[in-house]
């Protein structure tokens, strides 16, 4: 069943830059989806489409649910997004407050809520950082942070905003098992290639607005000539192993 | 309330101003004077921090709507030479980028929201004992400090019929004020939690 | 709030942006002062012709400068809700003549419209050079400057907050809403104060000794 | 030559967190170096510490002056600092304003400033962005923009910190060419460990605030080992071919 359908949308912002341009595609429920592109494709733009935080032209349906801006409050309680940039996302006082902010609207009381945070928090192996304050934390540990704070959530579905790039290759390595133990449709936006390779079950290339490619990611991302034309690579595993599968 | 031109008359206007003009000279050089260089930028940002919350006004009916001031928290950070160095300035930028608030009746609107606000308020704070209450205590009456003067400007340009506007303007500004004073209770109460070193800066 | 509209036109090309910043402050000082002290002096009559005078050379200047219309006339529309506040109860109360409650309206209009053309055609910081050739004290414009720079930062950090705020609480409401709300601003100075001070930083290692460009 | 040399380099943040613990070494006149280690080890700390802007325990010597409060101002003008988050290094309303900032102090009249400004965007491919401002660019585009700037000022020590974080492959090829390009000494902090391999002669293994380990980037990071009780592992290039060299 499709979980998430878009069909023709379109953003410009304020100053004048067209980000997406009509952009067409399904997403069943359950399925793990990269996003890929250069800088500037618009894979962020399209991920705050998707949350409801631009006012897009087009139609996006979520559960068949058309997103309208009346709705948007509703159908995000059912969605979590880890931002690109830490620093936009962690704005409570202390780490803990932080992860568990929001999970009442969820249903979960005080002390349920603390549980799932604390939980989510060893997760990404911050234990004993509860009490710190998100903005005295180095970027790779704030990364965590926000990681954490989708973990929580539970939610159906899941946007990741290139999750990997600060964390070192340990945390990048343990947000692998996370991304794969746990459940819901997830999107994920990213241009470290071979993170695509170990997690996504299919692809979108995107550059300049536009749909390029859907597909599965060792098929799109193994095109020498697609990704020099995009401005992107044939990520090592690929071609040290040319069509070993 | 940011008084616009065209609603106060020459002599309220040069009045004001010199008022205003005056207290600024003298805030400039006692700053001057005392602070640090690595100082400046933390005013700059605090002149930003007004400047914003002046912009996010909330409508209250009848065409008026109402924004904090931001003067007594400033005064209790920095002290109130520099908070009114602050206010000045943000209403300056307020007048010029964003048409809240006249050019020339820039020194009636200093003169309410700054001088009042910043002196009055900040004395009021130190002068009552007990944290909570001088706050709640210096909003209030600066608020209804400020809209006196508001109001007694308006009327003496003859735009204003004192009797008929005077109590409603007061009770809008009572309790803005009170608000005033409660929000900037809260935020203090946060700060000091949260970094402290903000509180012990005061220039 | 729409903060990409501060001094939006400010960096178009044309005869009037090209024009001193310091021409461009004395004639907007000019005019005010002659909209507002100069005019009122006038008997009625006269008064609307003063205005009828004062908006043609309004609108002169403004078709030398292709700074749009139906911006400036927009902008000048928020001071509307104030000036027909206390016109129509001056009106109601019978201090006021329909033509004083015109002129007033009028007046509040056309000095919100000069001062706007002034900072449509001149980057503020221009203006802000000027003010200190003419010896404003080096303190002020150095505060004005870094109000100016950290503003976009706040907003910026606004926008994030509430983005990160709407994602993950839905429907907040009453009492809770309240405490959000403050928590937010005190999150804010905090944090645009810790931002404010990586800028700072930012700026040191690029040779910033406290003279603004 | 030593163009910096640290010694008994300490620093504790002010919530406790100790963050430098007693570092000491010496880098050359025109030497490239990585600094490498998990999350929180204090790359970042470090760095802000060479620029002079922290108030630290020990003595940082360049070129045999130690850097001091009063001096620190001077200093910089030779020094470039990329920083971890492009959000706090862009502050001017337009991006060519922001990469020319600051060039002024270096001797540099309006109109030099300003070409070199635009060599600089061009470098980094961003030709046509100079009225652009920096806070509405995607987080790709505004590091880009950070790089451009460290380029225009062609200092004598250039800190660079997570400088390919964000970039697309293309651009992150791009980096490493204009790295090679630059001339003086250069630092730079990352997790991207093919990176290090392409671009450094030299690293710095750090871990809590301490050096583990200073040497060739090929042999520590082909240490198995070593790399696993640091929270790191051995790049990708390095096993498909081991002991390749
Ligand atoms: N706030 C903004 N205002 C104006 N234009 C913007 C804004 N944010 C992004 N853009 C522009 O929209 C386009 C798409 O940006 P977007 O952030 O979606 O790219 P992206 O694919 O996420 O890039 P990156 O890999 O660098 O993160 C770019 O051309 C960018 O310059
Ligand atoms: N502003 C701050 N206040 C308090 N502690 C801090 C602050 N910044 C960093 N720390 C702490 O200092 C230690 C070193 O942080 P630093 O930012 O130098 O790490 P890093 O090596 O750059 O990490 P990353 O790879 O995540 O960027 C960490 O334990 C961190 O939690
Ligand atoms: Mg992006
Ligand atoms: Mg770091």
């Amino acid at each position: 069943m499709s979980q998430l359908s878009v069909k023709g949308l379109s953003y410009t912002y304020s100053d004048g830059v067209p980000a997406l341009k009509g952009l067409d595609f399904q997403l069943e429920t359950g399925s793990r989806t990269a996003l890929v592109g250069p800088n500037g494709a618009g894979k962020t733009s399209l991920l705050l489409a998707i949350a409801g935080l631009l006012q897009t032209q087009g139609e996006i349906l979520i559960n068949h649910a058309p997103l309208t801006a009346k709705n948007a409050d509703s159908l995000r309680e059912h969605m979590s997004f880890v931002f690109q940039n830490p620093d936009e996302m962690l704005f409570m006082p202390t780490v803990i407050e932080d992860v568990c902010f929001g999970l009442d609207t969820l249903g979960l009381d005080d002390k349920m809520a603390l549980e799932r945070g604390q939980a989510a928090l060893s997760q990404v192996s911050l234990e004993g950082y509860e009490q710190r304050s998100a903005h005295h934390l180095s970027y790779g540990e704030r990364r965590k942070v926000c990681i954490a704070t989708a973990l929580a959530r539970r939610s159906d579905i899941t946007l990741f905003d290139e999750p990997s790039r600060e964390l070192d290759p340990y945390g990048r390595r343990n947000f692998i098992d996370l991304f794969h133990k746990m459940t819901g449709t997830m999107i994920l936006a990213t241009h470290d290639l071979e993170l695509v390779l170990e997690t996504c079950t299919q692809m979108i290339l995107l550059d300049e607005g536009q749909i390029i490619k859907m597909g599965k990611p060792d098929e799109i991302l193994g095109d020498v000539q697609l990704m020099e034309s995009h401005k992107l690579e044939v990520p090592h595993s690929l071609t040290r192993h040319p069509h070993s599968h | 309330m940011h008084i616009p031109d065209g609603f106060l008359n020459t002599p309220v206007t040069l009045a004001t101003a010199g008022v205003s003009g005056l207290t600024l000279v003298y805030s400039l050089k006692k700053v001057n004077q005392s602070i640090r260089p690595e100082q400046i930028p933390l005013l700059g940002l605090l002149a930003s921090f007004v400047f914003m919350i002046q912009l996010f006004s909330f409508p209250i009916g009848i065409g008026t709507s109402i924004h904090l001031t931001g003067a007594l928290l400033i005064s209790i950070l920095v002290g109130p030479l520099a908070g009114f160095l602050i206010m000045t300035i943000s209403l300056f930028a307020l007048a010029l980028l964003f048409q809240h608030g006249g050019m020339l009746s820039l020194g009636a609107n200093i003169l309410n929201m700054g001088v009042v606000g910043c002196f009055l308020g900040y004395g009021i704070y130190r002068f009552i004992p007990g944290r909570r209450a001088s706050l709640i205590v210096a909003g209030l009456l600066s608020g209804v400090v400020s809209a006196s003067f508001c109001a007694l400007e308006l009327a003496l340009s003859g735009m204003l019929d004192l009797s008929s506007a005077f109590a409603t303007m007061l009770l809008i500004y009572g309790i803005t004020g009170t608000i005033e004073g409660v929000a900037s209770m809260f935020i203090l109460e946060f700060l000091k939690k949260i970094k402290p070193e903000l509180l012990e800066s005061t220039a | 709030m729409n903060h990409a509209f501060i001094d939006r036109y400010s960096r178009l090309d044309s005869p009037l942006h090209k024009r001193s910043p310091a021409t461009k402050i004395l004639g907007v000082s000019v005019c005010l002062i002659a909209l507002l002290f100069v005019i009122p002096l006038l008997n009625p009559p006269q008064i609307w012709a003063g205005l009828l005078i004062y908006s043609a050379i309004m609108v002169l200047i403004t078709l030398s400068s292709s700074v749009p219309f139906s911006f400036l006339l927009s902008r000048s529309a928020l001071v509307l809700p104030f000036s027909v506040l206390i016109v129509f109860v001056n009106y109601v109360s019978g201090n006021f003549s329909f033509a004083q409650m015109i002129e007033t309206t009028v007046k509040s209009l056309l000095s919100i419209f000069t001062l706007l053309l002034l900072t449509s055609t001149t980057p503020f910081h221009e203006i802000l050079k000027q003010l200190s050739r003419w010896g404003t004290p080096r303190l002020f414009i150095i505060i004005l400057s870094f109000m100016y720079r950290y503003f976009f930062l706040l907003m910026g950090e606004i926008e994030a907050l509430e983005r990160a705020v709407h994602m993950r609480h839905s429907s907040v409401s009453g009492w809770k809403r309240i405490r959000v709300y403050t928590n937010m601003i005190g999150m804010l100075l905090v944090r645009s104060y810790e931002r404010a001070e990586h800028v700072y930083q930012a700026m040191q290692m690029r040779g910033f000794t406290g003279d603004f460009p």
